[in-house]
């Protein structure tokens, strides 16, 4: 047994176990709080797979910016603020077709051929080559450049919807 | 570090994540838990792209350029998923999606 | 085996060690800066009048901090109390964990040199607003919840200038570790690219949250804030977290702007960077220190729209004509590194002088706009 | 040699150590005489009403929503920072664009004055 697979299956257990607290816990506050904690065991998996400019962006974007979103929602509708509003319907028949699809996943994943060693060691610096991707016509100039026009319309979209009248 | 964690290990976790986030979305009927499960489906989604890069292409870039482009869009659905929230809330003073009846006439 | 595990043991000894050095300069810098505020304000601070408490007082904060942990630690009826705990830890866990990556010296003075320090900072104090709304939901208190929101509006998005500045040493520098950024600074940032420099400061002091950006605390406001209701050492940690994030906003922009640890004789006696790089903190946390005890606080709306409305356009005119600038000289053949300095800095202060004439002119076009309700002033 | 990862896994630890401790000091010396008096919510000495947990003002999240906009735009900013100084002029012209048109949604919500505070 490596220390790398006992962190990892430590980690594992956490964030399953937090995730699973985020679609039961009765109070919604509590599930945005156990979701920042999957997400934040998921920036430590990241670390292990030796990106941590991607646990960087974990806690970045989906911590500091999306989590925080979404603990100030729940804050502003008092509806989902009270114990009980966070009501579950057809509960089991939700649970065996997320287990079912659980277990086809598992099986197909297992049959599968899958390298278990990384291949060469990550360089240190794949990040200024991932910088200069984005900004290079043959590379991912596109996306690049359609991600900000996404921003824009998020950023008129939203503020559009919430405004005040 | 990495050392000893076969890929199918991350492929599984990615799994059990987005596994549980489909349980959410299909017993939940609050829309803010709702798109806290989107979440967590999108999360196990770039745990694989970022599993299957180490694995598979270390010295190239594509899977993490993939990945910090499904984390702008993750980044987009949550926006304007939560606005239309609150702004539902707004108008309608709730978040359960049965009683949400904007379209009927 | 047995040498992994020193290697551990050595990590953990030199974490530590990491750890308690905010704890012992804030302890020191808790008392310097009630010593100023009270020059400012023509008081004499800390004293030994009542208990000698060291020359000058300097122990003041030791019998402070002694008092507070015999405090009762009370929660309130109807917190939610394992939230209402965390909220503390979180804050000063947050507030250490950024000096894992600040190099104190040349060689060897700091835990990690990661080579993504820059972004590791702004990526765990993107953690920080979560204690305050920790702490503002689970009390339970009307008060602590207008704190919440304040913070949350607020120090969220006086993150996007911080960010937007803090691109330009790392573009200047080609790195986001922090040591070699402080290598590259032959001439430091602050003269290469000071319009930089000042939004990050101006967004550093909204983040740490003291005046004039007090709104999430406002004491003649709403009691405390966000953590109107804690007492005793849970109080304390949210007292020491706010000034471990002061500190740590001093030190981070001396190693962004003002070169770190570079000083004279630093080559020969690697530990006098310490003292430089401290000496160059505290001129900084003096700065704040003199906005505490002469601003005002500001309102919501005027908080918010100084960021939306000045320091993030500010902070994107500042990359752009950073970015486009050097990148111009260095087309056009200008490679030495005191000619780009000097072309950056020319390029700065005009528009630093454009954003000047900008906001002369906006403030006079709303001094007449206001001046149609005023009855016209009548010299005798 | 540790790598240095795993040098930062520990340091975090250490700083929640670092926060758990004085609590648990705390914990330790302080009198624990609770009673329903000492445990009211503290509003300004006046009784509490009504329910705490109440509607906020929609607006604090708007300034949530223009942050994330920005924050994603950010992180996107970071890689081509670090590549900055191999990159050519006519690269640094593309993230101007991608710059400018964000800048340009900002100027539109000004103009349209959604973020003044009402």
């Amino acid at each position: 047994m490596y220390l790398g697979q006992l962190i990892f299956l430590i980690v594992g257990c956490v964030m399953v176990a937090a995730a699973i607290r985020v679609v039961t816990s009765h109070r919604i506050f509590h599930a945005a709080l156990w979701l920042i904690a999957s997400f934040f065991c998921v920036a430590i998996v990241y670390m292990l797979l030796e990106s941590p400019f991607m646990a960087g962006i974990q806690l970045f974007i989906y911590i500091g910016g999306i989590a925080v979103l979404t603990v100030v929602a729940i804050m502003v509708t008092k509806d989902a603020m009270s114990a009980d509003s966070r009501t579950v319907s057809n509960g089991w028949s939700a649970a065996i077709v997320a287990i079912s699809l659980f277990g086809v996943m598992a099986w197909t994943i297992v049959q599968l051929d899958l390298p278990t060693e990384p291949g060469m060691p990550v360089s240190g610096d794949s990040l200024p080559l991932l910088g200069a991707a984005l900004v290079d016509p043959g590379g991912y100039l596109l996306p690049f450049e359609v991600v900000s026009v996404l921003l824009t319309v998020v950023l008129i979209g939203a503020l559009f919807l919430g405004r005040e009248h | 570090m990495i050392t000893g964690i076969p890929l199918s290990w991350f492929l599984i976790l990615g799994a059990a994540l987005f596994c549980i986030g489909v349980f959410g979305v299909l017993a939940n009927r609050n829309l803010i838990v709702i798109m806290m499960s989107v979440e967590l489906m999108l999360n196990a989604v770039v745990l694989n792209l970022v599993a299957f890069a180490r694995f598979m292409e270390p010295a190239r870039i594509t899977g993490k350029a993939f990945a910090i482009i499904v984390y702008a869009t993750a980044a987009a659905e949550a926006a304007l998923g939560l606005a239309l929230t609150v702004a539902i809330w707004r108008t309608e003073n709730t978040v359960t999606i049965e009683e949400i009846d904007l379209l009927q006439g | 085996m047995t040498d992994a595990w020193r290697g551990v043991l050595n990590v953990l000894l030199g974490a530590f060690a990491m750890a308690i050095f905010p704890l012992a300069a804030v302890i020191f810098l808790i008392w310097e800066a009630r010593k100023v505020m009270a020059r400012m304000q023509d008081r004499l601070g800390p004293t030994n009048a009542g208990t000698y408490a060291g020359p000058f007082a300097l122990f003041q904060t030791f019998a402070d901090a002694i008092k507070i942990l015999t405090k009762e630690l009370i929660i309130p009826t109807g917190a939610d109390r394992g939230v209402f705990v965390m909220a503390p830890v979180l804050m000063v866990a947050v507030a250490i964990a950024v000096w894992a990556v600040i190099p104190l010296g040349p060689t060897g003075l700091q835990v990690v040199d990661l080579d993504i320090g820059a972004f590791y900072v702004v990526a765990i104090s993107s953690l920080a607003p979560f204690s305050m709304i920790m702490a503002g939901w689970s009390s339970r208190n009307k008060y602590a919840e207008v704190g919440a929101f304040r913070a949350v509006s607020q120090i969220v998005g006086y993150e996007i200038p911080q960010v937007l500045s803090l691109l330009i040493p790392v573009m200047l520098s080609g790195s986001l570790s922090l040591q070699s950024i402080i290598r590259a600074q032959n001439v430091p940032y602050i003269l290469v690219a000071p319009v930089a420099a000042l939004v990050f400061f101006l967004a550093s002091a909204a983040e740490v949250g003291r005046l004039p950006f007090e709104l999430a605390e406002a004491d003649s406001e709403i009691v405390a804030g966000f953590f109107t209701e804690y007492s005793g050492m849970m109080f304390g940690a949210f007292y020491l977290g706010e000034f471990i994030n002061n500190l740590t906003a001093s030190v981070i922009f001396s190693v962004l702007f003002l070169g770190g640890w570079r000083g004279p004789w630093v080559d020969q006696v690697p530990l006098l960077g310490i003292v430089w790089l401290m000496l160059k903190a505290l001129l900084v946390f003096n700065v704040l220190v003199l906005f505490w005890a002469a601003m005002p606080r500001l309102r919501i709306d005027q908080v918010l729209a100084f960021n939306w409305k000045f320091l993030v356009p500010l902070g994107l005119a500042e990359l752009l004509t950073v970015a486009l600038v050097d990148k111009a000289m260095v087309t056009a053949g200008v490679t030495g590194g005191i000619e780009r300095a000097a072309g950056l800095l020319a390029a700065n202060l005009l528009l630093g002088l454009a954003v000047a004439g900008v906001l002369s002119q906006t403030s006079r076009s709303t001094r007449q706009r206001q001046s149609f309700r005023r009855p016209p002033v009548v010299h005798p | 040699m540790i790598h240095p990862y795993a040098v930062v896994g520990l340091f975090l630890l250490v700083s929640v150590f670092f926060g758990i401790a004085p609590l648990a000091l705390a914990w330790l010396f302080s009198p624990k005489k609770a009673n329903p008096r000492k445990q009211q919510v503290y509003e300004s000495g006046n009784p509490t009403f009504g329910e705490t947990w109440i509607e906020f003002k929609a607006q604090y999240y708007l300034f949530g929503l223009a942050f994330l906009a920005f924050d994603v735009e950010a992180a996107f900013l970071f890689p081509w920072a670090l590549a900055y100084n191999q990159l050519t002029l006519y690269a640094v012209l593309e993230a101007a664009i991608f710059l400018g048109i964000l800048g340009i949604g900002l100027i539109y919500v000004w103009r349209k004055r959604w973020l003044e505070w009402m």
